[in-house]
């Protein structure tokens, strides 16, 4: 099927007329709540499944390019489409859709406490940038969208506005954005000025010529720039904050999607506008990969705050994305494209998985907050019982996250590996070494990302209810269901038809690379590396349903006793069981945080409050085990008191002397004669 | 002819108000006035720009060329909408019982239109330096309006410091007429004189007298370390006269420091003014970021954004090149137009809490959703963010200054993310968050605000687009520097 | 393709039915170096069959996950039957994946059984679970770096192209990386399947369990499958070490003589590994729950030496 | 080494089945219980220990069970860790009022079909403790017994044919077996 381009402009145009048809009429409706929740979500659906269509309709082959000069100086606004873009635009479809049919069951209790209408506006023009920003062809129409798509997000998470935390929190992120935009600007400027072009074209074509410092420092600008949207460990500290802040359904957007925008700019970079550039840059990123990886998912697991853990979760697999996008700049530098491809292949599918697990569980946690009003695990428990399918689709995206099979996360994960292990065909043993200990580290994260899975999942939902929260939660409504159940059915079909996207996938990378990636596929079966190595997900997930039905079965056949009987559960014959009894987050944690003491740097405290009688009977106990953050006390931490103690110092010139006042002029005329001289 | 029209008009307002009793009378001149100096200015920069020349009148007293055009374009337009919106804000400030106070107000804000306006078309140096030495003398006794302690000793501050500085600026442009007349006989105190002789003029005096007036003008223009006049004054002043101080009378300091640099880099070549400009800007940019990071008041929030961003216009300058040029007159624009539409918002802020105090504003959106609305977007547009103007205008300062000094641009975007991260903490106190227990809900002065609309929407405009007049009015202005 | 079929059914009976006889003969080893005379080898059938027989008392705070952990344990060590090769180098369903598809697997069967031993809110299940994890996390690591270290011996990770490459190579045992990768592989194989020193089977003591904890609140048919199960798979890593380290006698034609002496070579195998299995469970201690991450630790030194030594022998 | 060393050295001690040593009864009583419990149990009992309130010299006979000389392993007998595994529940002790509900608990918590043997004078009535202010009674008074073993202690090989009579006597509750 061939794809014409009026087809993609009516897509993208209607993409984006639903989205500021959305944005205007949710404003429009400011003074009727539920009105404005309608039209705000209705639209953004609308919107979303357009951009559904218009990243497939990329993904299959069709272009677009769209240039109005008039609109933005210098350059106007240019657009296009390629695979990458189309890509990155199904990457944000693909979560926008449920959270937008999400969001119509989740907002519902926000009428009247906070503003639909804003909420409605910003998370139109939020999606409408995010879409936009991929297709962005010059410089100056990529920061615009860029910083909008920053302020939506940062409206979005200011909704729940009354919370001091969220105050703070919003101020974090959108400091920490400004400033990767920051260090955005100052790369793009560099690169332009030294490719002589503010069109992406023109620095594909300039690239080669910039070389020397030019050449890193533009990278590493741009890296730092979209390494902190993308939350990559130790420019991380504001998506902990952010993302619990936020509604649910934009915590799924933001996770979900948004950071991996930083993903697609650090690709764009190293394999389009620099292409390819020294061994040290993949390896800076593999680097930084399994730092984030591994600290990510070690601060998730002493995370008991449901949503933050999940954020930390996805510093994690940023982590593991870098693996594959660093390991292909690696492959590239040493000139073997077609395993570039195949780990380029693995970290844009583990992209496309982090969005639709990472949404269903912030989803998840989204109805569980919704129904609990805590977000803190040590508050719930027994909901498996009291919401039966929010509990079903939770544990699917934690299978899915923690990389099992037959779930997505593996197929992505597996990629991962394959990419990596197959580093040995590089001759040179440093780089080498890099990647055995990326293989490590990447081998670590996942099997800690299953501990704090178990953790999220077991604490939450299983044992009984910790609190009269957890206890009354009710199932929530048909729509924040359906969106999960289609992410859910989204982490099964990823997870055993990988070929529907390896197949789309592999043109994309093709098209960066010029060569095709080192692996074979068919529907039900991926070859890497020749034989290196093979998986059949489809049977995986056959077999083992397989094998689950023949199991009872059999017993049956061999007339096993069927029985069952209910009784409570054995506590060495104590009287009552309570929730008081059970393991909580905090001591499922606590083996984690001794062995890797190191780098969680526990504070304990232990306060007990005797009997006055007698020391032999307590009062009460409290007990509270903290993990510091390394880079709080290390980096931010010091950054913050300086510039403040700076300021403080700074502000003792303004002494309201009118003298000293009279002075400054003086000593400047001084000062600026003796340098004119 | 049609610019003594246009000095005539407020200097008659300022006159008749002065002698009326009648307050809703008083309103009327002033605002009638208001809209007739921008129509007059309008049409008088129009004819500039369409007709690619300059306007001169009373023997060579009076000039307006393309720069001259933008600034007498931002005073009569800032002006006309800060007159109306000043028409709400004293009802609600000064009761029947102050109409003193109120037509003292109305005089003086007319008599300062008046001053800048000449500043601005004047083509006689010495002229401009009185003139603008009289908006200061305007101004003090707006800033003194309500006679309290504080605002006495701002008035008193900036009168003592703007006098100094207009002095130093007086030794300068004596010292630069005595370049001229040094070098080449005799010429007359007029810009274009002085301009046609600047390739003949003494390098080594006019080195001297560039200082002298950089740091002259420059205190008009709250650079820094000149500044410190600045965050008193705007603060006591009333809104609308901050509005039009902050937004308009800093650009009249910097536009006079531009003639100048005009001359002194045809004298000397462009790279001694930018270094001192760049150097002055950052320093500006730095100690504006300090303060911004633990700011407590509002209103002197506002203050120390205009030194940032008077400092960043000052760098776009000091790039220089036609780019460096074109961002910083277009900064010009853009911080007028927010800056004026946030001084005048902080005067509702001010009326509807009774205090600058950012700790005790909470819960603006709510209490004010308007206000709070129409704050959030200004403080957004002042921190360079789109869809709004000042985001395209320190992009293509910045992008010339990676081309021209690329160091300096770099340090000049990490002080804007200091500033960005102070300023955002502060808007974030004030806006979210529960209002006070006691404060009724719903915007005050609802009406006056409607001339804001026109801040709002030339903001937005501009950071969508960059209209092909808008770029020839600008070309043009350039050209007059020599750009 | 009859034959194949023919020998996935024979691999797959030879784990589900061998397993208990493996548990038994260790148990049976263990008691005659402890002096005693001990269960007879085939106890683990007997109990087996009793436990199928007997009631399931369930807690009442338990979820279906309780109820469907043990049948989902029981098929995934089924399914990686069909998935390690045993007796010859050829396993029809080996195509659905490699060798860390089979690491994957387990990894989703300790995944569950963790969350049924959270499941009961009791804190011995709990207990139980985060202790497990912390190893299964801890030896990940390992395993994959030890499969790296043969991968890049045998330029594959499918099972079956290791297993065959590797006894075409007559000098393997000469390879130092290749002993390294063994020892370190073996560490971990007793991590993975709760044996000493890091977990004791047979302890009746709460507080220092690992695996039992989590399988405290199960019995009946239940307890019947996950004992079962962990019988499989200690079958699987013990068939894994030999096959991948020693791929002796594994038959390369489906034929039946080779297939019957590659059963006899498995037998032995096995059986000299559940041998060693059980002499250090009697010679050792088990370690303190923090000291295993030590273990651990040097386990993946050895196989990261492994794998440095791969690149500089290269 | 010298462990190694030492478990090459030392012969198996558990005495064999066949050759009576000191008490004749120990492999009378394990062939039957042999043959019994492979009726019921498959010839796989496992025993849940349960401690209701003894002086613990039950428990030294009990330990001794697992000894390498009597080796109670080796027919098929377990002790484990949990009641949920059980088959047989071995009461210990005269029930004291605090263990009185927690011994009822176990027994609910052992899935059927179940054996409950109490072990030592003080289980079968209380013993010296009898109307003990904290005694709540014999095991009988709160779970039903299916043997009791007397005996203060009991031997192992007592104790061992108790769990036999158990086996043998499912449906007539309360069996006592004494020292003969």
């Amino acid at each position: 099927m061939t794809i014409n381009e009026a087809l993609m402009l009516n897509l993208l145009a209607g993409m984006l007329s639903s989205f500021g048809a959305g944005a205007i009429g949710a404003l429009l409706c400011a003074r009727w709540p539920r009105a404005a929740r309608v039209v705000g979500h209705t639209f953004a659906l609308l919107g979303a499944l357009l951009a559904l269509g218009l990243g497939l309709a990329g993904l299959a082959g069709g272009t677009v390019s769209v240039s109005i000069a008039q609109v933005l100086p210098i350059g106007g606004v240019a657009l296009g489409v390629d695979r990458l873009s189309a890509f990155f635009i199904l990457v944000i479809a693909v979560a926008a859709v449920p959270s937008a049919i999400y969001a119509l069951g989740y907002t519902r209790e926000y009428e009247g406490r906070y503003s639909l209408a804003g909420m409605g506006a910003a998370l139109n023009l939020f999606l409408a940038s995010m879409s936009l920003v991929v297709m962005a062809r010059n410089a100056l129409t990529f920061l615009a969208l860029w910083e909008a798509m920053s302020l939506a997000s940062y409206f979005l998470v200011m909704t729940e506005r009354d919370d001091r935390e969220t105050e703070r929190a919003g101020w974090l992120y959108f400091v920490m954005t400004h400033a990767g935009f920051a260090c955005l600007l100052v790369g793009f400027l560099l690169l332009s000025h030294a490719t002589g072009s503010m069109e992406f074209a023109g620095w594909q074509a300039g690239a080669a010529a910039v070389t020397g410092t030019t050449r890193n420092l533009v990278f590493i600008l741009l890296a730092v720039g979209f390494g902190s949207k993308a939350g990559v460990i130790p420019l991380h500290i504001w998506l902990p904050q952010a993302h619990p802040a936020a509604p649910s359904h934009v915590s799924a957007l933001m996770s979900g999607v948004m950071i991996k925008l930083g993903i697609y700019g650090l690709v764009r970079v190293g394999f389009d506008w620099l292409s390819g550039g020294p061994a040290w840059w993949g390896g800076a990123l593999l680097l930084v990969a399994a730092i984030s990886a591994v600290l990510g998912v070690l601060y998730a697991l002493v995370e008991h705050d449901l949503k933050r853990l999940l954020a930390y979760h996805s510093v994690e697999n940023i982590g593991i994305i870098l693996f594959g996008v660093g390991g292909g700049m690696l492959f590239q530098t040493y000139h073997l494209p077609a395993l570039a491809g195949l780990a380029l292949i693995a970290g844009l599918y583990h992209t496309l998985n982090h969005a639709v697990f990472k949404s269903l569980l912030f989803m998840g946690a989204g109805a569980v907050l919704h129904a609990t009003h805590t977000r803190n695990m040590e508050e719930m428990g027994g909901l498996i019982k009291r919401m039966p399918q929010t509990a079903v689709f939770f544990l699917i995206g934690s299978v899915a996250i923690a990389a099992l099979p037959p779930f997505n996360g593996f197929i992505s994960e597996w990629l991962t590996f394959q990419s990596l292990l197959l580093s040995f065909q590089i001759p040179d043993k440093a780089v080498n070494l890099t990647f055995a200990l990326s293989v490590a580290a990447l081998a670590l994260t996942s099997g800690l990302a299953a501990a704090c899975f178990i953790k999220a999942f077991g604490i939450s939902f299983l044992a009984l209810p910790r609190s009269e929260h957890a206890e009354s939660a009710r199932e929530v409504g048909f729509s924040m269901r359906a969106a999960m159940a289609l992410l859910a059915v989204a982490c099964l079909v990823l997870g055993v038809a990988p070929f529907t996207v390896l197949k789309f996938l592999s043109k994309t990378t093709s098209e960066l690379l010029g060569a095709t990636p080192d692996m074979q596929f068919t529907w039900n079966r991926i070859v890497t590396g020749g034989s290196f190595a093979t998986v059949s997900p489809l049977w995986i997930a056959v077999a083992l349903a397989a094998l689950l039905a023949s199991i009872p079965i059999t017993l049956r056949v061999f007339r096993a006793n069927t029985a069952r009987r209910y009784y409570e559960t054995w506590g060495c014959g104590r009287a009552v069981q309570t929730a008081r009894f059970e393991y909580t987050a905090t001591s499922f944690a606590n083996p984690f945080k001794r062995v890797f003491s190191v780098l969680y740097r526990p504070v304990k405290e232990l306060a007990i409050e005797f009997h006055p009688e007698s020391r032999f009977f307590v009062r009460t106990i409290s007990y509270s085990n903290e993990a510091r953050s390394i880079f709080d006390d290390a980096i931010y931490g010091p950054l913050n008191r300086m510039l403040r103690s700076f300021a403080q110092r700074v502000r003792l010139l303004q002494s309201g002397n009118v003298n000293v006042y009279l002075l400054y002029i003086l000593v400047a005329l001084v000062v600026l004669l003796v340098i004119a001289r | 002819m049609i610019l003594a029209t246009l000095l005539l008009i407020p200097a008659l307002a300022a006159g008749s108000i002065a002698l009326l009793r009648n307050r809703r009378l008083m309103e009327t001149v002033h605002a009638l006035a208001a809209l007739a100096t921008l129509g007059t200015g309008l049409t008088a920069a129009i004819r500039v720009w369409r007709g690619k020349t300059e306007i001169i009148a009373l023997d060579h007293l009076l000039r307006a060329d393309a720069l001259s055009a933008l600034m007498v374009t931002l005073v009569t337009l800032l002006g006309a909408i800060a007159a109306i919106y000043g028409l709400g804000y004293i009802r609600a400030e000064f009761d029947a019982e102050h109409t003193k106070q109120a037509r003292m107000f109305f005089s003086l804000s007319q008599v300062f239109i008046f001053t800048m306006l000449l500043a601005v078309t004047t083509d006689n140096l010495g002229v401009m330096w009185v003139a603008i030495e009289a908006t200061t003398l305007a101004t003090v006794f707006l800033v003194n309006l309500h006679n309290t302690q504080n605002s006495l000793e701002a008035a008193y501050k900036y009168l003592i410091l703007s006098s100094v500085g207009i002095a130093l600026a007086f030794i300068g442009t004596v010292l630069m007429y005595y370049a001229g007349s040094a070098g080449s006989g005799e010429i007359a105190v007029n810009w274009t004189s002085l301009h046609a002789a600047a390739s003949r003029l003494n390098p080594q005096v006019v080195r001297l007298a560039f200082v002298f007036i950089l740091v002259g003008y420059g205190t008009k223009a709250g650079l820094a370390p000149m500044h410190t006049w600045l965050p008193d004054a705007h603060s006591e002043a009333p809104a609308p006269i901050s509005a039009l101080m902050s937004g308009v009378l800093l650009n009249v300091g910097l536009y006079a420091l531009v003639r100048f640099k005009a001359v002194v880099d045809i004298t000397l070549g462009s790279g001694y003014s930018s270094r001192l400009l760049m150097g002055i800007g950052l320093l500006s940019l730095a100690v504006a970021s300090a303060f911004l990071l633990t700011q407590r008041n509002y209103k002197r929030m506002l203050a120390y954004s205009s030194v940032e961003h008077m400092g960043i216009i000052c760098l776009g300058l000091g790039f220089g090149g036609y780019w460096g040029v074109f961002g910083a007159l277009l900064h010009v624009i853009n911080h007028a137009l927010s800056k004026s539409l946030l001084f005048m918002l902080s005067g509702n802020i001010l009326l509807k809490y009774r205090t600058t105090d950012i700790r005790r504003v909470r819960g603006l959106l709510r209490a004010s959703p308007l206000t709070g609305g129409a704050f959030l977007a200004g403080t957004l547009a002042l921190m360079g963010l789109p869809p709004f103007g000042p985001f395209i205008s320190e992009f293509i300062i910045f992008r010339a200054g990676i081309e021209s000094n690329a160091w300096v641009a770099v340090i000049g975007i990490a002080l804007l993310v200091v500033v960005f991260a102070g300023m955002l903490a502060s808007v974030n106190q004030m806006l979210y968050g529960e209002p006070p227990d006691k404060l009724e809900r719903g915007d005050v002065l609802k009406w006056s605000m409607t001339p804001l609309a026109v801040n709002f929407v030339l903001l937005v405009a501009l950071g969508l687009t960059l209209p092909s007049a808008l770029t020839n009015a600008l070309k043009q202005a350039i050209a007059v520097l020599g750009g | 393709m009859t034959a194949s079929i023919l020998i996935e059914a024979i691999q797959l009976l030879i784990v589900a039915l061998a397993a208990p006889l493996l548990v038994g003969s260790v148990r049976k080893l263990k008691a005659r170096l402890q002096g005693r005379r001990g269960a007879s080898v085939f106890q683990p059938y007997r109990d087996l069959r009793k436990l199928l027989v007997k009631e399931a008392v369930i807690s009442e705070n338990t979820s279906w996950i309780f109820r469907f952990t043990p049948y989902l344990v029981a098929s995934v060590m089924l399914l990686s039957s069909l998935v390690v090769p045993m007796l010859t180098t050829r396993t029809p369903l080996g195509f659905t994946g490699n060798i860390i598809v089979l690491m994957y697997l387990l990894l989703l069967a300790t995944f569950f059984l963790a969350l049924a031993g959270l499941d009961a809110g009791s804190a011995f299940g709990g207990m139980g679970s985060s202790r497990e994890m912390i190893i299964a996390a801890l030896a990940e690591p390992t395993v994959m770096i030890a499969i790296f270290a043969i991968a890049l011996r045998v330029g594959s990770t499918s099972l079956d192209e290791i297993v065959r490459r590797g006894a075409d190579d007559s000098l393997l045992l000469l390879n130092p990386g290749h002993l390294l990768a063994f020892v370190a592989f073996f560490i971990v194989a007793l991590a993975e399947t709760g044996r000493l020193p890091v977990d004791n089977p047979a302890t009746h003591l709460e507080l220092t369990m690992i695996h039992e904890a989590m399988i405290l609140e199960y019995s009946g048919r239940h307890l019947a499958l996950i004992e079962w199960a962990a019988g499989m798979k200690l079958f699987l890593f013990l068939t894994l070490l030999s096959n991948l380290f020693f791929p002796w006698g594994v038959a390369r034609t489906l034929e039946p003589l080779p297939v019957a002496i590659a059963f006899a070579a498995l037998a032995l195998k096995v059986g000299a590994l559940a041998a060693a299995v059980a002499i250090l469970e009697t010679s050792i201690a088990k370690l303190r729950l923090f000291r295993v991450p030590e273990l651990l630790s040097g386990s993946f030194t050895l196989a990261l030496l492994a794998v440095i030594s791969f690149f500089f022998v290269r | 080494m010298t462990l190694v060393k030492k478990i090459w050295t030392t012969p198996v001690v558990t005495e064999p089945q066949g050759v009576i040593i000191e008490d004749a009864q120990i492999e009378i009583i394990a062939r039957q219980i042999d043959e019994r419990a492979r009726k019921l149990f498959g010839r796989s009992l496992h025993i849940r220990e349960v401690d209701a309130g003894s002086c613990n010299g039950c428990e030294i006979e009990i330990v001794a069970l697992n000894n390498p000389y009597y080796d109670l392993e080796r027919f098929g007998l377990h002790f484990v860790a949990s009641p949920r595994h059980a088959d047989c529940l071995l009461v210990t002790g005269p029930v004291t009022r605090n263990m009185a509900d927690p011994l009822r608990r176990t027994y609910e918590a052992t899935p059927g079909p179940k054996l409950v043997v109490a072990v030592g004078d003080c289980a079968r009535d209380c013993g010296v403790f009898a109307g003990g202010y904290g005694v709540f009674g014999p095991v009988s008074a709160v779970v039903p017994v299916d043997v009791v073993v007397a005996g203060c202690p009991p031997t192992p090989p007592m104790i061992l044919s108790g769990i036999l009579a158990a086996l043998e006597k499912r449906e007539q509750r309360q069996v006592e077996i004494t020292q003969q």
